[in-house]
């Protein structure tokens, strides 16, 4: 697993000894410090040095990588790139791992060999590849606003003509302030009222308006309405009557009856 | 570097051929940019839309294709003084209400009052309406009520003045869910209420 | 007393006969309603636009074929995380930005990778989003994110400094066409030689 390490080396670098040059190392000092800045830290680095080198991750050759790394830090404090400890950290990790290697594995029990050293950088390198991968995909599924408009059509609210709502009971409680109003103001009187006889004056009056202002008596009478509601119609006429709203007239005994509007005019004004 | 691609205009469909002579696509360009455009939209804004030059006329006749097409739709194109614009039509409004409700307007009290003398003691006359309530009423009050549709003149009393009988409609009591003036509170079980009330 | 049952059709507007069993009707309601709305709307939202009481199953139905109604047209109609919505095809971009040719966002690795860690192994805490990236997160980073409403903290971890849990809402499923987060492009099994996106 670790015959990478046979390799004579070509150089020190911390100390460590150098496999081979990095074959892509000699890169103009500009381009190495857009490149070096584009790196997301220490796993990207690594990850592009194992991409490079195109080696099994299962199976890192950890001296080559761990020299290369370093190349590439020490490159970056020359151009005084500004230099996350983060990469030292792994730096450090990486030597440890390459030290360990070098030393025999201790068995843990018969027939079984310990963790391979590599196998926590390993998991991590994984998993933040599965990482950036995802950050890929994510950023090619269309976006609202960057890829897509949502639809919004315009409302015109004003459109809508809001009209109060009011309900019996809205009625009810005007009613009872007009009553303490009434009260205040003891000169008139507001009587109990007969109030279907009220709604039928106000159907008798429509009915003759419709008319034309005049008809006959006993078409003044839906007799398929009932008892009770005929006296309440004939009540209302009566009423009407009284109140000189309407005549009724008959020129001679057992000639027809007819009832009209008081002056036997026709509202105009009315729709 | 793996450096992501900033855009994702790498979508697999392809675009639309929007050459001039394609009307169709033309008016499907259109109609995108004017469903999701915040404010109308002028010709010469549209017309900024396509690549190609295209002219006015031709925006214009392809504009009243898309209003016709759209003609029986909830939702209208409409020509107005700044531009093109799409509009939900009135009559959905009222779902759209009911999605976001907002508070109802209320009648004055002027307008109830009014109302409940005209409903309990009809058919009344405007003096009527003064004498119960002890103070003038407002014509404006009246006018209210009979925009409403829920009260109307249904004849005129015979004295001095003929001053017009006030009643309410039929349409006052389908909008209150009664089926007859008989269903509204009945007023002795109020006076007794208040007779109560005040002897408290 | 009369019980009255609260009538809310006080619009002079006739109001469309949407009856249950006139789907058409509905459907043209369901429109109104999406192309208007400001945010996707729940079928429990939608379900309140109508007077009369139906069924979510056959709320789903209408919906589902108003989608293929508008199958062929420039703008689809989505079902998202929060609800149903719709939106331009994605091909039509290119007209809408010459319109209006603000540069949309834009996001660095930095803040995508984090974005991703959180959608995938939300919830998550900062120093999680750490251990995985292998650098420090910038609190700007975290930021953006909140800011455009994709991510917000929805607990504590209970350790020491009780770190925020972050994970991903639903305005972000909605910006993305999703409707939960299972339908993310499921994650790459690497195990094998690593290969990047965009080895050549």
């Amino acid at each position: 697993m670790s015959e990478t390490v046979t390799v004579d080396p070509v150089a020190m670098i911390y100390g460590q000894p150098m496999a081979q040059m990095p074959l892509d190392l000699y890169i103009p000092p500009d381009a190495m410090a857009v490149m070096l800045d584009a790196f997301e830290g220490p796993l990207d680095l690594l990850l592009y040095l194992i991409r490079k080198a195109n080696v099994n991750v299962l199976d890192i050759p950890m001296a080559p990588l761990t020299v290369q790394y370093l190349t590439y830090v020490e490159a970056m404090r020359t151009h005084n790139l500004e230099l996350a400890a983060d990469y030292l950290v792994m730096a450090a990790m990486l030597i440890e791992i390459k030290s360990r290697m070098l030393l025999p594995r201790a068995r843990v029990a018969e027939g079984e060999e310990g963790e391979d050293p590599r196998a926590e950088l390993v998991r991590r390198l994984i998993e933040y590849e599965q990482m950036k991968l995802a950050a890929h995909q994510l950023n090619e599924i269309p976006q609202a606003e960057r890829d897509f408009e949502w639809v919004e059509v315009w409302v015109e609210k004003s459109m809508l003509q809001r009209l109060p709502e009011v309900s019996a009971d809205d009625l009810k409680n005007a009613w009872s302030a007009i009553l303490r109003q009434a009260r205040l103001h003891t000169h008139h009187h507001i009587q109990r009222e007969e109030l279907s006889v009220r709604e039928h004056m106000g159907l008798i009056l429509r009915h003759l308006r419709d008319a034309g202002g005049f008809v006959e008596f006993v078409d003044m009478f839906d007799i398929s309405l009932g008892a009770p509601v005929l006296v309440v119609h004939f009540l209302a006429m009566l009423e009407l009557a009284r109140e000189h709203l309407l005549e009724i007239t008959q020129a001679e005994t057992f000639a027809p009856i007819y009832v009209r509007l008081a002056n036997g005019r026709v509202e105009t004004q009315i729709q | 570097m793996a450096a992501l691609k900033p855009r994702s205009n790498k979508t697999p469909v392809v675009l639309p051929a929007s050459m001039p002579g394609d009307p169709r696509q033309m008016k499907c360009v259109l109609e995108a940019v004017l469903l999701t455009a915040q404010q109308p939209l002028s010709v010469v804004e549209l017309k900024k839309v396509f690549v190609e030059e295209i002219g006015s006329d031709v925006l214009r006749v392809l504009l009243d294709e898309l209003r016709e097409e759209w003609g029986g739709r909830p939702v209208e194109l409409l020509q107005l003084a700044s531009g093109w614009r799409f509009r939900t039509r009135a009559e959905y409004l009222p779902y759209l209400e009911r999605l976001n409700p907002e508070k109802p307007p209320k009648y004055s009290r002027a307008v109830l009052e009014t109302l409940a003398i005209i409903a309990y003691r009809q058919p009344v006359t405007r003096g009527d309406i003064e004498d119960i309530r002890g103070v003038t009423v407002a014509t404006q009050v009246i006018k209210v009520l009979e925009e409403r549709g829920w009260v109307d003149v249904v004849g005129h009393r015979d004295t001095p003045g003929r001053p017009a009988l006030l009643a309410t409609t039929k349409k006052f009591l389908d909008d209150l869910g009664l089926r007859s003036v008989t269903e509204l509170p009945p007023l002795e079980q109020l006076n007794q209420t208040l007779e109560l009330a005040d002897a408290q």
